[in-house]
């Protein structure tokens, strides 16, 4: 809901593409609720290339080391193309346009506990982006997450000194078994669900579409909610172009929700699988 | 009420006004349609009373769903998009967004779209009635729909049918008619608007295009071609505005890439009498009031007292 | 003889050569008219050898002197220009610049320009009869010219009659026409010239655009419109071309933008049987061997044997 | 001739908007004529804003501290707009596109001296640039260069040092008497010119289209030969694009010469003043 001018305070490699950028904006951190995202992109870009910013889940709250008051906002980036080339290039000083947070985040009400217990929090490489702060959430609600964390290589699984730090249980996988198990993230997911087949667990995921795909499609056969976190191509991140829709099973008129303004974070039984946003 | 140089001037410095078909805008930067949403959802980015008008997304006299995704692709300093005509419905704008909309001193100006002339007409007649309207903006030109609309652009006899139908539908209501660029000759489409009565022209739409993914081999967008827009576009616009120009006696308001106030004032200078800005919204949601301020600073700095001295004041080379 | 799936392979890898009207291409990567100069300008810089062919810069009998500056200004990722068909004419460009093409292992293209349709017969009669020549190109769409050449393509019937009566003045080349893509529907041209003809078709010449300083108020360009080119009008070049595909049976030749080998690869799936590179020989005079090159990469990594089965191969959403 | 990629060695701010910028290049360095220029852009605007590259005279050679030999190019600068704007923000290890040396360079025939006697070197401005190697080169074939140097104002008079260390004689001024005479650098060439009514002087000149215009005037009234570096906006810089004519007097079919290719030095009777190629 912000538009700010912001600077860059830090840009750490993190190998694989990956960058964690941090920038300095206490008035948008502290607006921040899980899941929200910001659109970003440089001040000199301006009317050149990329022409439109980009959207990046907020993956932390960047706060001052002194007074743990919400100083910046933490992202987690991965080189996709020029546009995020564009970002991982730029350097601390560096002032970006930002707009944000923007978008719904995760349903959290204070009294989902009384519901679900067990949170299973299901991330593909930078699909991790929006889980952290959702973990701290769900720990401060009383319930319980687990992380379900699947890569390509183990050199995807970014940042998660952030998880081992909660001291939550997490589950790795890779294609490559060069971390954790070997597989698709939904397999040790399926494994678990299986093995303890309460009602009161939920699902949260954020990845490719096919593993969401996948995710869900467990969520329906063992009958449990669960919260996907979507991506789609994006205009201007504030409810204008109708440019970011999903198809969605909702009824007429609201066949097309917005991902910038209706999600990002939707229920997966809303979204119509068969039709990919990207 | 065309302002003269006899006008007092405000001790404020320049004077930006225009008039279009007897509604006065405080200044002629105003927002496009399809690319400004209703309004409302750039009131925490900009001061709506700053800017001279919006022109709020077109609107069918039913909702409408719109296109499966992927609807937009960003391409060279432009993008595409084939949205479908995604919107509320008429009555739905009416009585969720009109009343917002009525709080900011701007003026509001409906794009409407149909698949048939006889929903376009229905919806001309029900905006006709609807105070806090100050204009119609009919949109033949919009190339993302599988059938009608763009069809009454092909042809001048077919602009000049739909124009005079909607202008006896929506009497009390000015009509602006939207051409398209993807035309032969605008000239020919500006003529006939004019003769069937519209009371001005914007000028233009989007120019349909197409990328495609070399690793998929699909199109990037699922309707395959789309409708492009951004600063790309801006020399094709500022051509066509300016033949529109030469062309007819009504206004001209010109549209195409503006993102500066330095592109605005090159479409006053080709002779438009206003001006929306579209695709910049996206990147820049204040860019409307910076360009409106910036036009101010322009004048000041070349002791230019009103933007008419500005309009269609293109020179040529010695 | 377009090689098929049973043609041994070359132990270097794909096979990118294509024919056009009999004329074979080692591989799908032309020079854009215009652009190339006489194609001697660019030896210092890459290897002639690589690229498919040079489409040399417009000619006409005698010598045009162009138009006088500014010609060119540039645009958000393209530029304008009014050249106004500068050239030393046909017979010095033989006497001067072919038998220093010659040397090369590329094909020629001449693409030719005139004012009045006898000159354009002239012409295609004077280089009918010189060796070294490969193909003519019929330049029908130049915008940057005060009379004659631009309106052959306003009307399809005059593209008809142009291209029958070059086709007949000319009977050794093959015959590629060039399009514009300022028309409302560039099926109906590129049908015109197919039935009047036409080997091939080249797709898109520039869109006209304009630019205004706005400063002096001046246009940029002293013929004040020009031709826009590059990446900026990518898009709408890929959409035409993919509508000229799905409308004739010749080979048709994309032209638009193009500066990567994404690019062209782009083009080639929407059914391009060639490419044809332009303004981007300007910033990197070696872009076109460096396109070559990429579109054998490609087709290594996606494990393709010939380019052919990319070409026209877009597939739609399931 | 040469296309290289060539990497930033010095930026150095030299006030009002000028730079002078040095980059690594032995190969184009051994092959500078004084009036020849190159084409540059960064590598990574490639099919970005700026899209086409940009013409630079080159000021001088950069040579090897210790050897003495041709290491690159220092060219001067000016802010102008997008495009010199990406050139001057950029850091020393970036890289560039170059293209060069291009163009005709000023026409210096060895036996120049039997002919010439005194040069008048007329720059406004930026137009500075060429002067150097071309006062160096004049000194070397013992023809005596005195230089009008013009500007607006005292900060536009740049590299003043590089032509004072050569000892020549120099007339500075600026229409605000801030540094030098007060007024434009043709009234004090054209006092020169009256005092020392000689026809082994010859003039030189580069800067605004109206300056050498009347440069040129005062060559044609006082009958001397007087060459000019010339600018047109450029497309390729290498003679394909016929973008960068300048109107000429000269016989049919060659009305329109071009300044990338015949130029960028020219014959000013060969020139049409009333049609600036900008
Ligand atoms: C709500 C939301 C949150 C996101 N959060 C993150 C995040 O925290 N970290 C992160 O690294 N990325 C995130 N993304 C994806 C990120 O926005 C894209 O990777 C980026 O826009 C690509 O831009 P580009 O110019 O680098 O690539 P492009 O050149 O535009 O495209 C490169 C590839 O990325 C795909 N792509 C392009 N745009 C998008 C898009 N908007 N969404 C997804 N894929 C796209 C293209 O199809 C293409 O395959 C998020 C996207 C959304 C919609
Ligand atoms: C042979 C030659 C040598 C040159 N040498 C130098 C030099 O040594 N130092 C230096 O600072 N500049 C030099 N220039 C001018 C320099 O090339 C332009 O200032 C530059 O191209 C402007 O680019 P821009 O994107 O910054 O400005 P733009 O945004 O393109 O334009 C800004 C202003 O500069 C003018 N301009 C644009 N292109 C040119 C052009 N090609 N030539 C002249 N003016 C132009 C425009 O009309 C406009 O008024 C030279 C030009 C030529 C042709
Ligand atoms: C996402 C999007 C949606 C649009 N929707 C409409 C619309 O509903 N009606 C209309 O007349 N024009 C529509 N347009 C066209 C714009 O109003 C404008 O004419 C065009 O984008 C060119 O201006 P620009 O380059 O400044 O964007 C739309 C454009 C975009 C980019
Ligand atoms: C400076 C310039 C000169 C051109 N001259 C010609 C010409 O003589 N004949 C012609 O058919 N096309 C001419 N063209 C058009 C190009 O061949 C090509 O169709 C167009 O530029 C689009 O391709 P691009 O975007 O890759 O440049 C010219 C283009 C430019 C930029
Ligand atoms: S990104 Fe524009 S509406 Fe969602
Ligand atoms: S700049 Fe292209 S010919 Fe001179």
């Amino acid at each position: 809901m912000l538009d700010r001018k912001v600077k860059i305070k830090e840009i750490r490699d993190l190998g694989a593409g990956n960058h964690l950028l941090v920038i300095t904006s206490p008035e948008q951190a502290r607006l921040v609720r899980p899941g929200q995202f910001v659109m970003l992109k440089c001040v000199e870009d301006t009317g050149g290339n990329p022409l439109l910013r980009r959207p990046f889940t907020i993956f932390n709250i960047h706060r001052n080391a002194r007074s743990g008051k919400p100083a910046g906002l933490e992202l987690l980036v991965k080189e996709a193309g020029a546009g995020t080339r564009r970002l991982v290039m730029a350097r601390p000083g560096q002032v970006l346009d930002c707009l944000g947070p923007q978008g719904q985040g995760f349903h959290l009400p204070p009294d989902l506990s009384s519901r679900v217990a067990t949170a299973c929090l299901v991330a593909g490489g930078v699909g991790i982006a929006p889980l952290l702060l959702l973990a701290e959430s769900l720990l401060a609600l009383r319930i319980r997450p687990i992380l379900f964390y699947g890569g390509a290589t183990a050199a995807d699984l970014v940042l998660r000194e952030s998880f081992e730090r909660l001291g939550i249980d997490i589950i790795y996988c890779t294609e490559d078994a060069s971390h954790g198990e070997r597989g698709l993230v939904t397999g040790p997911l399926e494994q678990f669900l299986r093995i303890h087949p309460r009602k009161d667990t939920r699902l949260y995921a954020c990845g490719p579409w096919g593993m969401m795909r996948g995710v869900h499609e467990l969520a329906v056969g063992y009958e449990l909610q669960c919260e996907v976190s979507l991506e789609a191509r994006m205009g201007c991140g504030l409810g204008a172009c109708l440019g970011c829709v999903v198809a969605s099973e909702a009824s007429e008129g609201r066949s097309y929700p917005l991902v910038c303004q209706d999600g990002p974070v939707m229920n997966s039984r809303l979204v119509r699988w068969d039709i990919a946003p990207i | 009420m065309k302002p003269t140089s006899t006008d007092k001037a405000p001790l404020r410095g320049p004077r930006l006004g225009v008039e279009i078909a007897g509604v006065r805008f405080k200044n002629p930067v105003l927002t496009a349609s399809g690319t400004f949403g209703y309004g409302l959802e750039f009131a925490p980015y900009l001061d709506l009373n700053a800017i001279g008008g919006i022109v709020v997304k077109g609107l069918s006299m039913k909702p409408i769903a719109g296109n499966p995704p992927p609807r937009v692709y960003e391409t060279a300093s432009g993008m595409l998009n084939a949205i479908g005509w995604q919107n509320i419905g008429a009555a739905a704008f009416v009585a969720e967004k009109l009343p917002g909309l009525a709080n900011y001193d701007t003026r509001v100006i409906v794009n409407i779209v149909g698949f048939e002339l006889d929903e376009y007409l229905e919806v001309a007649r029900f905006l006709n009635d609807c105070p806090g309207v100050h204009a119609l903006e009919l949109n033949i030109s919009c190339p993302n729909v599988g059938k009608g609309g763009f069809h009454f652009n092909k042809d001048p006899r077919d602009t000049h049918k739909i124009t005079a139908e909607v202008r006896r539908a929506s009497p009390r209501l000015p009509l602006w008619v939207k051409l398209s660029p993807n035309v032969t000759d605008i000239r020919e489409f500006a003529r006939a608007a004019e003769e069937a009565g519209a009371d001005a022209l914007s000028v233009i739409n989007t120019l349909v295009g197409m990328a495609i993914d070399v690793h998929s081999r699909r199109p990037r967008l699922r309707f395959r071609t789309g409708g492009l827009s951004g600063p790309a576009i801006k020399p094709v616009a500022l051509r066509m505005v300016w033949e529109a120009c030469q062309a007819v006696r009504i206004p001209v308001i010109g549209i195409g890439g503006i993102a500066t106030a330095e592109d605005a004032l090159e479409f006053l200078i080709a002779g438009a009498r206003a001006v929306q800005v579209g695709t910049a919204n996206f990147y820049e949601p204040a860019v409307s009031e910076r360009i409106a301020l910036g036009l101010g600073e322009y004048c000041r700095a070349h002791r230019i007292d009103d933007i008419h001295e500005i309009i269609g004041s293109l020179r040529d080379y010695e």
